[in-house]
Parts: C-alpha cells; structure tokens; sequence
C-alpha cells in the first residue's frame, strides 16, 4: 500500500515500488528485509514507496506490468524466481529502472544484489561448534535451492574447519553438501509446524544448535528451541533475529545477516538521487553485505578467545586464505 | 404395431387448467420488471455478484484503519466516517473496474487501453479450461477436487515435451499441448478408475493425488531431468520458443492463443455433452446411475472416461500455466498450480456446469483477478478479498432462496445450482 | 402399492468379493518380497551393521531405558517373512472379520518395522520421538475428524473441516493476543470453528445447498477472510498475533513411566481436553439418548422425524458442535503448538482429518486410530530425513496420501457412509 | 376416544391430493380407508400423524381440535402409525428402533453398584441408554400382543413381516390408542395377512381404533367396521361391511373394472420349442445367500409366463438376472438357443430383450433429462440416433414425436424433464421405449404400479400384442389380479424356488397357498411342489391342458 513519507528530507517525486514474492511482505526474510530498505530510502529521501504482493506466481508479470504503468522510477522485484519475469519486462522497457534483490543482472537496466551468505554461514558454523555441548549441530533449508544451500554448504564448511582446527567430531545433522538429496528440507517457507517437527526431531537426536534456512518455518524451529528451556538455542538466517522475532531473543546464539535492507536502501537512495545504478551487487563478509549479527543475550556466554577466532576467521576469508567450496556461490561478477 | 387403442375415458381425466389470466400489456418496462420480480436465475445470479461485493465493501471498511479512526468519533461527526467508507469503497471498487475492463486515466495508446481486458481474458483462459473439467465431471455425477493434480501433471508433461523436442512450432507446440493434455487425463483416468474399479470415492483419492502430485512436481524440478542449470531457483528448463503459445495482440499485451485453446475446448465440450454419444452416457450416468445401467451403459467406462476428460482439460490448464504468459519462464516451478484447480471448481458452480456459463463465470472471476490486483496495487487492498468475494458469489447462487428472500423476489424457489455431485454414497 | 424396506445401497457395480483376497493377498506378498530384498537384502544392512532405536527423550532426564539395539539385515529379513507369510495366509485362507484385521494390523505394523529397521541400519533413531510427533500431528486431525464424526453421522457431509481450521487458527491466535489469556483464545477459536460450522448448518439444512460443493466453496471463503484479515490486521500489528501457547502438563505418576509417560502424559491441556473428547464423543454417539438419535437421524431422518425427533434442529446442533471441536483443532495450530497464526496454516490438515473420519469409518475411534496412522508417517518421514536414506523426502512425504488412497481403494473395503450422509431433509 | 378430521385440503404444488376430506374414526373400531394408487389416503394420514401440514382443514379428539404440528404431537395424542413405507432404521436393533424417540435411560449396572454415581443425571437429553429394559419392554408387548420378534436382531436382518411387527410394536409401546396401518397386507402371504387381522381384532378388542388403509376390497369385507372410499383426494362414499365388492369397487375407480383384456388364446402350439429356457439359475445377494434358487422355467413364442409372488421373494433378481444385472451364480439363461447367461446389460438388450424394470423412477428414467431423451436411453448409439460417435438430435426428437403420439403420451412436450409427467404417463415413456425396437423377448415387472386404469388397460393391450406377434413374455407381479388378466400359465415364487407352474384357471386360493410356500392339498399339485420342480420346468410344455 501506499506509505507516505511525510517526514522526508526533501519531498522528492521518485516512486520505488516493489513485488513481494510469495512469503509476503512479513515473511522474517527476505521481502520484508526489502521493504525495510524501501521504507528506510523513503525517509532518507522523501522518496514514494510502495509494494504489491505476490499470491501466486501468475501475479509476478502483471504485477511488474502494473507498476511499469503505474509510472514507479524503480521497480524492486525480491526473490529470484522473479528474475525471467524481472529481465523480460526490462527488456521490452528498456528506460525502466529495475533492480532484484537475489539475482544476479541480466539486461543492463536490472540491478541485481547478491550475497555470498556462505562466509557468514561458515563462521556461523565454526561458532556453533564451538557452543555445542553435544557435539551435535543441525540445520535444514526451505527447499532444496541454491540461495537457501548456500547457507547450509558455508555451515557444514564452518563445522569441518572447527573439527580440522581443534581435532574435534561435531557431527551436522540434517546437511551434507556430498549427499544434497538427503539433506532436511522443510519444503515450505512459511509451515512453522514443520519447522517445529523438524527442529524437535533433531533436538531429540541430540543436536543443541539448530540453524533453521527456512523463512518463517524457522519460527517453529526457534519455538522449539525456546521449549528446551535453554538447552537448545538457534541461530537465526537473513535478519537479525533478536529484531524481527524478538519473542524469541533469548534462544538466537546469532544470526546470519543478509543486508538485504541495507542494500535496497542504497539502490533505492541511489536511483532517488539520480544517480547511475549499473552491474550488480554482491554483498560479502568485506562490504558487510553478509556477516553475523551481535550475540545479543549470548554476548556473556561467548567466550571471547572465540570471539577472536571468529574475527581471524572473518579476516582470512576476506584475504582469501580461507576458500569456500560451496558451489552455489554467486559467481562474482 | 398395433391398433390405436387410447380409450376414451382417459381423455376425462386430463385437468382442464383454467386459462393464465392476462395480464394488461402496459410496456416493455413493466414486463420487464415483472420478470426481475419473479427472480428467474440470472437475476438471481446478478443480485448475488452485488451481495458478494457488498459484503466485500464491508470487508473493506471495517478493515481500514482511516475509517475506523473515523467511526472512533462517529456520533461526533457521522459524516466523517460516512465519507471515509465511501472513499475507501469507491477506490478500491474504482481500481477494481479499470483493472478489469478500462481505465480511462491509460486510455492514450491502444496497448494501454486494451490492457486490463488482455489481463482479464489471459486471467480467465485457463480458469475457463478449469470450470469446463470440473463443470463436466459434475455432469457424470462426479466432484473433480483434484484439478491441482491434474494440472501439476498436465504441466510436467507438457515442460518435458517442451524442452527435450527440438522441432519447429508446427510440431512442437502440438506435442506440448497434446503432452500437457495426456499427462492431465491420465492422472484424471486414475482417479476414475479407482472409482470405477474398487469403488474409492474421487473425492478422497482426487485430494490425496493432489498432494502426491505436488510433492512429485518438487522432487522432479530439483531433479537432474527437469533443474535448469542455469538457475539458482527451483525452476525446470524452460520451454523451447517453438512450443510456446504465441501472443494474439503484440507482445505487450499478455492475451495468447491459449484462448483460443480454450475456446476450441468450450466448443469441444458442448458437442460432447449435447451431441455426441459419450456425452449421453456421460450425463446418463450421472443423472441416474441405475437408469444407465439398465440401459446397458457402464457405469464404470462413463466415469472413467468422464475423468479423463476432465483430467485432460485440467491438463491444459497447466499448459496454459507453462506455454503461454502467466509464467515469464515457460518453465515448471513449485507453484505452477496458483491454486487454480480450486478456483476452476467456483467457476464451474457459477456457470453451473454448463460450457457456456462456464465461459461467462470464468470470465467475471477472471475480471475479478485481474481488478483485484489494480486493486492492490492501486488502493492498497488485500488482493485476498478477491477469494472472499468469489466464494461469497458462489455461496449465494447455490441459494437462491437466500437472495430472494432478502431482496423480496417472488421466485419459485427453484434449484441452486443444480449439481449432481453426490454424498458420499452416491 | 407395497411397503418394502427398500435396501439402503444397491451398488451400482459388483464388487468381486471373492476375487478381493487373493488381489489383496498378492499385493500384500508383493510388497513383502520387495521389503525383503530392499530392506532386508539390501546394501545398508548387509554388513552386519546394527540399528538403534532411543527410548528416550532428550530432556526427560527421570526415565533411562536402554536403547534397543537390532542386527538390521537378520531382523529386516525376519520382517519381511513375516510380511510375506500374512500375504501367503490372506490369499489362502480368506479370513474374516476379526482375524482378517489383525492380520492387516500385524501386516502392516512388520512392514513399518522391517522398513525403520533398514533406514535406522547403521544408525539410530529416537522412537519415542517419532511417537511424540505422530501425537502431536494427530491432535488436530482427531479434533478434525470427530467434528466429522458429529456433522456425518446426523447426515451433513462436512468438507468443511479445513476452513474451520483456519478460522479456530485465526481466532485464537487473535483474541489470545488481544487479551492475553490463552482461555479465552481456546474459546474464541472453538467460536470461530463453530461459526463455519453455523454457515455450514443453515446453508446444508435451509438452503439445501450440495453439501460438498458448500464445503469447498466454505473453505475458500475462509482461507481468503482469515488471509485479508491476517494481512488488515496482523500484519500491521504483530501484537495481534502473538507466539503464546498453553504449558505442557505433566502428569504426576504416569508421565514418568518409560517411551509413553512423555508421549500420552506430558502434553498441554488441549491435548487431554481431545482425549477427552475422543471418550465423549464415543460413549456419547454408542450409549446415549443423544447418541442413538443422532445416528438415527443421519441413517433415516424420515423414520427419526416419524418417532418425534427434530431432525433439522438435531443436524444443526451437531454441525455447530462439531464446529466448536474443529475450531480447537484450529486452535491447536496455533497456541497449542506455540506458533503464531500465517495465512493458509492449515496446510490441508482438514483434508487429512476428513481422510482420516472416512478412513476410520465414521467411527470415533477408528478415526483417532487412522489419526495416529497419518500422524505417525508424517513423524517417520521428519525423522528419517536426517539418516541419509536413498529415499528422496518428497516421497517419504507421500506415504500418508498414497495409504490413503489404498486404504479407500483396497485394504479396508467398502466403506459406507451414514446412510443419509449429505441428504438434506425436507418435508411436505 | 373419537377422532375426527374435517375438510382436510393438501396440496402438492398444483396437484390437489387431498381435497376437503372429512373423516370420523370412533374408538374401538377398524376403519378401513379404500381407494386405488394415488387416491390420497398416505397424504391424508400423513397430515394426521403431523408429518404434513395441511392447506386448510382441521383435526378434532373427542370434539376438541388437536394442534398437531409434528409427529411427537401426535404420538402424545394417542395416534400411531405404521408407514407404507417402515420407518425403521436398517443397522438398529429391533429394541434400539422400538425406543428411539421414547428411550428408556437410567444408569448403567456399573454405576447402579457404585452407589453415589448412581444419583447422577443418567437420564435427560443426553442420558445414558437403557438398553435392558427397552428389551424387556419390547419382549412385553411382543407377548402380549403376540407379535414375536428378537429385541436385539439388526433390523436389515429380519424379513419384511417381521420388521412390519415390529413397527406395529413401536406404536403399541407409545400407548397409541389409535393405529393407523397404511397398506400392511402389501408385503405378507395370505397367512400372515390372516395373523395380522387377528392381531388386529384383539387390539380392537382392547378399546383401540384402527385407521386400515388397502385397496384391497377382500380383506376391507374381512375386518371393517366401516369403510370410507377416496378417490383422487375426495370422499367418494362411506359403506357399512355389508357393501358387496362390487359396489366398492365401483367407488373406488369410479366405474366398473374390467381386469380382463381382451385375449386370445395363445396360438403356438403347445409342443413348439421354448424359445426363452432357464434352467437352474441361482443368485446370491451380497451375504452370499441365495436369493433365486435353482430356478428353471420355459417360455414358448407367443406365450406369456406371469410370476406370481409376495414381493422380496427373488423375483427382483431373477428379472435383474435375464437381464445381466446381477451376476448368476449357477444356471443357464438361453434366448433362441443363444445363451445369455454372463452377457452384460448391453448384450442382452442387444440380443433382443425388451425390460420394464420394477422401478421406474430408479431404474427406467432420467428425471431431469426429456421425455425425447428418455425414449432413446438404449438406443442412443445406434442408427439412426447415434453414428460414429455424434448423435442426431433430429432423429431422436422424430422418434419422440412418433411415440408420444403412438403411446399416447400426455406431456406438454417431447423436451419437458420426464420427471414432470404423470407417473402413468412415465410408464409409458419406458414401455413405448422397450417396445420400439424389434424383441425376441419382453421382460416386464410391476408393468403398471402405480398407474391408473386407462394407462394400465393400454399397457396390459400392448403387451398382450407383443405376445400375439409370437413373442415370449415373462411378466412379474405382485397384483395377482393383473396375473391373470395377462399370464398364459403362472409360475408362484416364494423364497427364491419356484413352488409351481399352473395353469391361470387355478384358484386364487391355491395361487395364495403357494405364494405362501405350501402346497395347496385340496387342487393337487399340477406340476408338483419345489422338490419336483426340475421336472415341472422340464415338462411344463404339455401340463397346461
Ligand atoms: N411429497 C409429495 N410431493 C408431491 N406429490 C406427492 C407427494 N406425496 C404424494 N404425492 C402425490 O399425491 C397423490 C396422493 O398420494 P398418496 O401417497 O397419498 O396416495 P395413496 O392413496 O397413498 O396411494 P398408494 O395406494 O399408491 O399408496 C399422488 O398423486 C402422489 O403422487
Ligand atoms: N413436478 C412437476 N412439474 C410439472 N408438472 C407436474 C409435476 N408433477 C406433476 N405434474 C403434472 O401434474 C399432473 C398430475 O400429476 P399426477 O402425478 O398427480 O398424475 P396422476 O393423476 O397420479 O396420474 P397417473 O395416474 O398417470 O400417475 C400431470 O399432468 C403432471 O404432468
Ligand atoms: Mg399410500
Ligand atoms: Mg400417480
């Protein structure tokens, strides 16, 4: 809907408007990640923003079209399975601006924004099996896709550096980048049951640290976790979980963070200033487009000599001296 | 064959009805109005769209915030609260009808102006092919809840044909259509079968095979066979160019040759049902089962192949979901469906069960859909409504005497929508 | 002319009894020679590796049973014989009745084995985890389908039971939120179920309206209002949609007894209300007034009008009855299982519940049972996915709807429906 | 205690089925209430026992007007009904259907002992059933009355005599001071007729009145007090037991019956080969019973066999058998020397044979397709109606009009539901189909239930005219007035045998001893009894001089 930004700092006439995918504009995740940036440019720029949602798939090109019509200068699109939608209607607009949030561009009007969240997943890793006191670790995806594995990939790599390190076995369930078709997979990214039936599964199996990449089924997760009564923590994906589910702040070690919203504020400030948006975005450990969030109620509970190890960890994978196989990194452009 | 023998007495025991008294011509207007009076169906029909949207206005206002600010000081100032409704009814309503049909603020190219009715007929195309296979299963006395399959399997079958044949559009497009229709009538033809054989009721099965299909339709686009690899997303490979549906107004405008598939398949299920002898075994059987056995039908072969029919005009369904333009991929993913194999089944009552009604129910729902999103768009309101909204519809054309009796029509309290699915038993 | 009592089903197409066994007796040989080479000769259990299955639950530190720990490939061998004998027996045989279903019962429950065996081959598996999930997946579709038990048996076909769902769902998680008490969440979204259930009483019973086709047109009625209004409201306001849920209640004496104690006596008070419920509903329909005129009027509501009975007020009361009962299904999702309300949440669970009354054959009882087996191969399915079995998870994911459809299609046989089910009645 | 209703008017729609009746039953008396099919007399009991409500009329006891608006009304006000059609629910017991409605509730023996549970409330709208003593109370009446039934068989279990006892039972037990028993004598043998009137008579006996509707004028002389005749929905005449049949009849159809046609006799000659042969044919119903019992018969060209028989005694599935319905479990079925036995439906419809099934509304017609659609339902794929796939409608509207007019058919149009004509008229549209086609052989059941008596003259004419171009018959009925109008010899079924084939000149009497399942010892078995019967079937071409 229409969100007036009456307390801008200067009344601009840009429009940004963005299509939701199909979570909705409060899936925890990503879209709502966006229309945080979106709504943060309104304020920095006076820019008008607004975002339709997606109930089915059959509404992302006429959705697009809409606001093409509509007249919006920038047209946001979240979510991957947007992109054929996103570049055809570049293609055939070519003076319309676009940009996509988890995918790379194609036409040379769409901006797209990326995020290598497998280094932060690996130091979410090397974290968690630092913190397990039972040698367990889980995790489980949405489904089956690149932008959701990635996350799993760089936690597996995380745990086996952990391992190769201090000699250790901390075992991760639900995810072994070898067997990908046997990996724990919630097929939905808004079934919090499942996510519930998921994380109680693993919990009974003896893992204490469970890294949901689901969306909103990570909630059950989280609800699970909370169950534990302090056994179980988790840690949150995409946002800072201690802010957009705080009911459940005391159960997130961390998160990983992928900037969406900062990064749509910057392209959204961007284009509102008139500037030239062109190639993409890849948000990484080093421009902070990924990375850990603060650890909230575990601050205390984190030592800080691993606190440190996370910091070395960090600097040799910006340096390079650490590589992550994942393939389902973006590949750089 | 034999003489004529009517005897006479018979003839004393015809009831001479008394002639209609007449009524005094006074004017088209006031027949007219008569006739609205006696609330025949499409009256009926009309006066259940405006219920339904009344009862989406309401929706609407007292789900918005600016109006119930406004009804905070009602007694204050009751104009206020009055306006605020009437400006957020009349805007989303507003958007609603130049979403659908025109909007006279695009009228400047004709790419603009004929846009929201491309929208409309590319929304009801493949709603049309869902009402007719569900409108034709309710004929043979069968509830079709199992469109999603049908339609998952209709699309995976049509993709697959789609990217692996490299032919000119000639032969590729056929064999996409013809694959998404097989793929629909098999998975129809199972459903039939198990009712035909061991006597499952299609209901239960046609609900189970929804969720198989749809799990198989995840397993297979993660799969090597059908992943594309140049996608991050769960995605198919996308069709080839060739057995796409082409665009029938420019390519700006979404409205494709799947109208025309459909329209073939409007004529195509009129003959059946009123022409040809499958269709009178079809409807035999499901007006009356033990009739059409009796007559020497089988019971068993009309509703198997009442289920494939319907399976196959599920089936294009799912091609007009991946060959024409509701999908920029032309390719399967997760949510190929869009839960138009329920939708199908409100269009199907609404048009109740005839092919031509079902054109003109699929084209209101596809007007709906389409509003429904300048709606969103425009006024800011839950595209959701327009769930409610045809549910509402339905729910008031299958009673009839609800209507009547809130707008005081005489009616003669004739059937709803006159299906025959049966209970459980039946 | 003649009063005949007209027989109350002529089956339009024969059914071949005789034929039956020995088509269920070789499906069932089938299935079993196939779990012996699978599960029992197989590469995962051949060399000599072991399965463990946990008896306890993390968490539950009072109660220490061992583990069970089975040689996999002789005890998935035995299994399958097993299997393969009961097949051999059924063809041969043709038991009935009582014999007949034991040996289903005991058919399937060494297939079950012989194939966790295998996927636990080499690894372990916590059973009474898998049996907390099955009880925790089968709350609502028992709650679902005794709401069916009550609408069918006084003869109104109820497809409704999803969207009652999403209603109690809706409702509770609302006024849960709103008022901060999770009793009057409880009441607010057996309210909300019951409310469905109203509209569907007064459009079935005044309107007349088919009663399927009105079960599906209800729930997309309430799948698009609790979305519109989850988007109006919650959305907007997180406070309206609160993760709250009811504490678990252990059981003082029985909740520490070993595998069960957890499972039956360690739930939140919804739970033991549904079990509650399940006795209620059972005695209720078997061996009360209300009982017998229920099912009277659900079998014959002429002869049931003939001796007295109201039969449209009896069908309405039962419909809104069993709408407050789905409605704490609802319920259930969302401040049962401390999760808070998302559009379409139900997930098809009400389908899964109506499968469950038809598998289970309009019995109480045998819908809990049916309940538990759905809930169980949901439960199996998450818990095998972390053993790295070659089993893709969507197909582990299709066990309960591909039993379903055998399970109407076969093994159970023709199943009848009250025997006005769906009829609506009028009078002159 | 006098029961009277006054100007009694219902109406179904435009059809008036009753018309400002009025009644007057007096205690302790049988009234017996006449009229043919469709007279009225179900409606007007129905508007008694509150499951109608009338269009303008009143209800008076003992000269106050009652207010009934429901049964429970007029069960508290003493009335009782048996239905023509039983209102009993198949899967109760037989002492769960006596109580429902009135159920006996209290606390259970577990509880009884308990001591303080026992004080609960056991009882109100949810008590706990009593199902002891609705069994006493069941076995009580039973031998009061002497009407023997088990308390806790199923109801699906019991045969129709019983299960008519026990909703006498259900009526007795509310203390219904008066009965009404709408056509009960439709589904007994004579000999259980004969029980039921002596139950009747000690119930009378006991200061009770009873309703007795029939159209049977034999059993009306056999037990009225007084005798009230209703034709199409008014009262024709009241008569004292005195009337002879004669004048009652006459009342009841409103001029003199004939229920003769007009016959040859039959002109084959009597060694000619049977051109329809059953032999030993055997059907099992769904428990696995049988239901048609080794039945063998002959029919010879130009011959018409009636089966006669209490209805429920096979003759349903022996006819549903011919015609591949059911499936036989043993026997032979040949047509022309060609077997039919395991043929489906289609087959045997397509070798020839012609069937009017029992049931027209169920079996017979569409009811919301047209009357034009209905006269082709067998048809509909053959030439000229149907070629290659398509049909043509022309052709099928031209057949409607031909029949319509030869079958005279009263229907406002060949496109009108065959659902809104006369149950005559729709009679009609199954017999002008069955007999539009060439047969070799006509299978008829019930051809005219329900059906006034100009349509049944016609239908009874051209049946009669399919036999005289030499086709073999089989007619099915539970009138035995119309099997001897019809039948060249009669075959009595009883419980699935056939008992004998006779000749029509055999007595009613001994038609009725059969029907029965004894031989009649005064007119010698013709053919023998059911041990001989192969024998019969085997000879019965030259037993019919
Ligand atoms: N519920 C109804 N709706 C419409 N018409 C009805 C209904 N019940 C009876 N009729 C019609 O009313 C007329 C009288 O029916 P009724 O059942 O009273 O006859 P009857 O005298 O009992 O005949 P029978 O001897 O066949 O039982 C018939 O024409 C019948 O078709
Ligand atoms: N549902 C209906 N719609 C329209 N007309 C009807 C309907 N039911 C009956 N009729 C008409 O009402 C008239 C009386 O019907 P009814 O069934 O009472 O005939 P009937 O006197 O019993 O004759 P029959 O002895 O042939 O059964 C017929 O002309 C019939 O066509
Ligand atoms: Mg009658
Ligand atoms: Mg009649």
């Amino acid at each position: 809907p229409e969100e007036d930004s009456g307390s801008g700092t200067a009344a601009s006439d840009f429009s940004a408007c963005m299509v939701t995918d199909l979570g909705g504009i409060d899936d925890r995740s990503f879209n709502a990640s966006s229309w945080e940036g979106m709504q943060a440019a309104a304020k920095s720029t006076g820019a008008k923003v607004n975002y339709v949602v997606s109930t089915s798939e059959n509404d992302y090109v006429p959705n697009i079209t809409r606001l093409i019509s509509q007249k919006c200068d920038l047209i946001v699109s979240v979510g991957g399975l947007m992109a054929e939608a996103t570049s055809q209607a570049a293609k055939s607009n070519p003076d319309q601006k676009f940009a996509i949030v988890d995918s790379s561009s194609v036409p040379p009007n769409v901006y797209g924004m990326e995020f290598n969240t497998a280094q932060s997943s690996f130091l979410a890793g090397y974290l968690a099996a630092a913190m397990s006191k039972t040698g367990k670790v889980a995790t489980f995806g949405g489904l089956p896709i690149p932008p959701v594995t990635i996350f799993m990939d760089g936690f597996y790599e995380g745990v086996q550096y952990y391992n190769e390190q201090k000699d250790k076995d901390v075992k991760v369930l639900g995810w072994d980048p070898a067997k990908p078709k046997s990996g724990s997979m919630a097929n939905s990214f808004n079934d919090q049951a499942a996510g519930k039936r998921i994380a109680g599964n693993f919990i009974q199996q003896g893992a204490d640290i469970i890294f949901p990449v689901a969306g909103g089924t990570g909630l059950g997760a989280a609800a699970a976790a909370q169950e534990s009564g302090g056994k179980v923590s988790a840690i949150w994906v995409d946002t800072d979980g201690c802010v957009s589910a705080a009911q459940y702040c005391d159960v997130f070690l961390t998160s990983v963070m992928k900037s969406v919203a900062k990064a749509v504020q910057t392209t959204v400030e961007t284009a509102a200033k008139g500037q030239q948006l062109s190639g993409s975005y890849l948000g990484t450990l080093e421009n902070g487009g990924t990375g850990l969030a603060p650890f909230h109620q575990f601050e205390d509970k984190v030592p800080a000599e691993l606190k440190q190890e996370l910091e070395q960890i960090k600097q040799d994978i910006i340096s390079g001296k650490i590589k992550i196989k994942s393939a389902n990194q973006p590949k750089s452009s | 064959m034999s003489e004529q023998t009517a005897p006479s007495e018979a003839d004393q025991t015809v009831r001479q009805t008394p002639e209609k008294e007449r009524t005094p011509q006074s004017g088209r207007l006031r027949r007219l109005a008569a006739h609205v009076a006696a609330g025949p169906p499409w009256v009926v029909t009309v006066l259940a769209i405006a219920l339904a949207l009344l009862v989406g206005a309401v929706l609407i206002i007292v789900s918005d915030s600016e109006v119930t600010t406004a009804f905070g000081y009602f007694f204050a100032r009751p104009s206020d609260a009055l306006t605020a409704s009437w400006t957020a009814v009349s805007t989303a309503y507003g958007a609603l009808l130049k979403g659908a049909i025109f909007n006279p603020g695009n009228a400047g190219s004709a790419t603009a102006a004929l846009t929201p009715i491309s929208e409309t007929l590319t929304e009801a195309t493949p709603l049309i092919f869902g009402g007719l296979a569900v409108g034709l299963a309710f004929r043979a006395g069968l509830f079709n809840i199992g469109g999603q399959g049908q339609l998952i399997i209709g699309a995976i079958a049509t993709t697959w044909v789609g990217f692996t044949l490299d032919a000119p559009a000639v032969i590729a497009l056929p064999a996409a259509v013809l694959a998404g229709i097989a793929g629909g009538a098999l998975y129809g033809g199972l459903a039939g079968w198990l009712k035909a054989g061991p006597g499952a009721h299609e209901v239960i099965v046609t609900i189970m095979l929804n969720y198989v299909a749809y799990l198989l339709l995840g397993y297979l686009i993660s799969s090597e066979v059908f992943r594309d690899p140049d996608n991050p997303q769960p995605v198919s490979k996308p069709v080839a160019e060739a057995a796409r549906l082409p665009h029938l107004l420019g390519d700006s405008l979404r409205v494709n040759a799947g109208l025309l598939l459909a329209i073939a398949a409007v004529v195509f299920t009129w003959w059946l049902l009123n022409r040809s002898t499958l269709g009178f075994q079809l409807r035999t059987v499901g007006a009356n089962p033990h009739a059409a056995r009796t007559a020497g039908m089988s019971v068993g072969y009309g509703q198997i192949m009442a289920m494939v029919i319907s399976g196959g005009l599920m089936g294009l369904v799912g091609v007009s979901q991946v060959l024409g333009t509701a999908n920029a991929h032309n390719a399967l993913t997760q949510q190929i469906d869009a839960g138009l194999g329920f939708t199908a089944i409100t269009v199907a009552l609404l048009g109740r069960a005839s092919p031509l009604g079902t054109v003109a129910a699929a084209l209101l729902f596809g007007a709906l859909q389409a509003g429904g999103r300048e709606m969103q768009a425009a006024a800011g309101v839950s595209i959701e409504i327009v769930t409610v909204i045809q549910a509402l519809i339905v729910l008031f054309v299958a009673a009839p005497p609800l209507v009547r009796g809130l707008f005081r029509l005489r009616g003669d309290g004739g059937a709803g929508t006159g299906l025959l699915a049966k209970g459980w038993n039946g | 002319m003649s009063a005949t009592l007209t027989p109350t089903s002529t089956p339009v197409a024969g059914t071949g009894g005789d034929r039956r066994h020995w088509y269920v007796g070789g499906a069932m040989i089938l299935a079993g020679v196939y779990a012996l080479v699978a599960f029992g000769l197989g590469s995962r259990t051949d060399d000599g590796a072991t399965a463990v299955f946990n008896l306890n639950m993390v968490g539950d530190e009072a109660i220490k049973v061992p583990d069970l720990t089975v040689p996999a490939g002789p005890a998935a061998v035995a299994l399958s014989l097993v299997c393969v004998a009961i097949g051999v027996l059924r063809a041969a045989l043709r038991p009935s009745g009582v014999r007949r279903s034991l040996g289903t019962a005991v058919y399937l429950a060494a297939f079950v084995a012989a194939f966790l065996v295998w996927a636990a081959a080499g690894h372990n598996l916590n059973f009474t985890s898998v049996l907390n999930a099955m009880v925790l997946a089968a709350t609502p579709l028992i709650l679902g389908a005794l709401c069916g038990v009550l609408c069918e048996r006084s003869g109104v076909i109820n497809v409704a039971i999803e969207g009652q769902f999403l209603v109690g769902a809706f409702c509770a998680s609302l006024l849960a939120s709103i008022s901060g008490s999770l009793w009057v969440g409880l009441v607010a979204g057996c309210l909300g179920g019951g409310l469905l259930g109203a509209m569907l009483a007064v459009f079935a019973n005044r309107y007349l309206v088919q009663q399927v086709v009105l079960g599906v047109v209800l729930n997309l009625f309430a799948a698009g209002l609790t979305g519109f209004l989850y988007e109006r409201l919650m959305q907007t306001n997180p406070d309206y949609n609160k993760t709250m849920a009811f504490p678990a209640i252990d059981i003082p004496g029985l909740s520490s007894l070993p595998v069960v104690g957890p499972v039956l006596f360690g739930q939140n008070v919804i739970f033991y209300i549904t079990v509650a419920l399940i006795a209620i509903v059972h005695i209720g329909l078997f061996h009360t007034r209300w009982g017998l005129r229920t099912r009277a009027v659900g079998e014959h509501p002429t002869a049931a009008d003939t001796v007295g009975i109201r039969v449209v007020a009896m069908r309405y009361r039962n419909v809104i009855l069993g709408g407050l009962i789905a409605g704490m299904g609802g319920a259930w999702l969302t401040i049962g299982l401390n999760i808070t309300f998302n559009k379409n949440m139900a997930a098809g669970q009400g389908f899964i519940a109506l499968a469950a009354l038809i598998f289970g054959r309009w019995s109480p009882l045998g819908a809990v049972w049916a309940a538990l087996l759905f809930g169980f191969a949901g439960g199996v399915s998450v818990s095998l996915q972390p053993l790295q079995t070659p089993v893709p998870t969507a197909f582990l994911s299709m066990t309960p709807y591909l039993a379903t459809i055998f399970a109407v299609a076969g093994l159970v046989g023709a199943v009848r429906a009250p025997a006005a089910d769906g009829v609506p009645y009028t009078k002159g | 205690m006098t029961l009277e209703l006054r100007g009694i008017t219902k109406r179904f729609g435009s059809l008036v089925a009753n018309d400002g009746i009025d009644l007057e039953v007096r205690p302790g008396e049988i009234h017996c209430l006449l009229g043919e099919n469709g007279a009225g007399k179900s409606t007007l009991m129905n508007v008694l026992y509150g499951l109608y409500q009338p269009d303008a009329g009143q209800i008076l006891m003992d000269g106050r007007p009652l207010t009934i608006n429901g049964p429970r009304d007029a069960i508290a006000a003493g009335i009782g009904m048996v239905h023509q059609h039983f209102m009993l629910i198949p899967v109760f017991t037989v002492a769960e259907n006596v109580m429902l409605g009135d159920e006996r509730t209290g606390p259970p023996r577990w509880a009884r002992s308990l001591g303080p549970l026992a004080r609960l409330g056991w009882s109100g709208p949810v008590g706990w059933l009593d199902r002891r003593r609705a069994r006493r109370d069941v076995a009580e009446i039973s031998s009061r009355y002497g009407l023997q039934v088990d308390p806790d068989a199923l109801v699906a279990d019991l045969p129709v005599g019983v299960q008519q006892r026990v909703e006498i039972i259900k009526a007795l037990i509310r203390d219904a001071r008066v009965l009404i028993l709408d056509e009960p004598t439709a589904v007994l043998t004579p000999q259980e007729t004969e029980e039921l009137f002596s139950v009747m008579r000690s119930l009378r006996a006991s200061g009770r009145s009873i309703v007795f509707i029939t159209h049977k004028l034999k059993e009306v002389k056999a037990v009225a007090d007084r005798i009230t005749v209703i034709r199409r929905g008014a009262v024709v005449g009241t008569a004292g037991p005195e009337a002879s049949e004669r004048e009652l009849a006459g009342l009841m159809v409103g001029r003199d019956v004939r229920l003769t046609v007009d016959k040859a006799p039959p002109a084959v000659p009597e060694d000619a080969e049977p051109a329809f042969q059953v032999r030993d044919l055997t059907v099992l119903d769904e428990s696995g019973q049988p239901v048609v019992d080794g039945v063998s018969f002959d029919i010879r060209a130009g011959e018409i066999l009636g089966i006669a028989g209490v209805q429920g005694n096979g003759q349903t599935e022996l006819t549903e058998a011919i015609l591949g319905l059911r499936p036989a479990a043993g026997g032979s079925i040949r047509l022309d020397g060609r077997e039919l036995t395991g043929r489906s439906p289609r087959q045997v419809l397509r070798a020839g044979v012609g069937y009017i099934p029992e049931d027209r509304g169920h079996d017979a017609l569409v009811a919301d397709s047209s009357v034009a659609e209905n006269l082709v339902l067998d048809l509909f794929d053959r030439p000229p109606f149907g070629r290659r796939g398509s049909m043509d409608v022309r052709a099928v509207r031209a057949n409607a009009a031909h029949r319509v007019e030869e079958f005279d058919i009263r229907t406002s149009s060949i496109d009108a539901p065959v659902g809104t004509l006369s149950g005559g008229n729709q009679q009609k549209v199954v017999v002008a189909r069955e007999m539009s086609r060439p047969l070799r052989l006509l299978v008829a059941s019930q051809p005219t239930r329900g059906v006034d008596v100009g349509a049944m003259e016609f239908i009874h004419r051209r049946i009669v005219a399919e036999r005289d171009q030499g086709r073999p018959v089989l007619i099915v009925s539970t009138e035995l007035d119309e099997i001897f109008a019809l039948a060249d010899r009669i075959a009595v079924m009883y419980r699935g045998k056939i008992m004998a084939i006779v000749p029509p000149e055999t007595s009613r009497e001994d038609i009725g001893c059969l029907m029965a399942g004894t031989s009649p010892d005064a007119a010698g078995p013709p053919e023998g009894a059911a041990d001989s019967q192969k024998d019969a079937a085997a000879k019965d071409g030259d037993a019919d001089e």
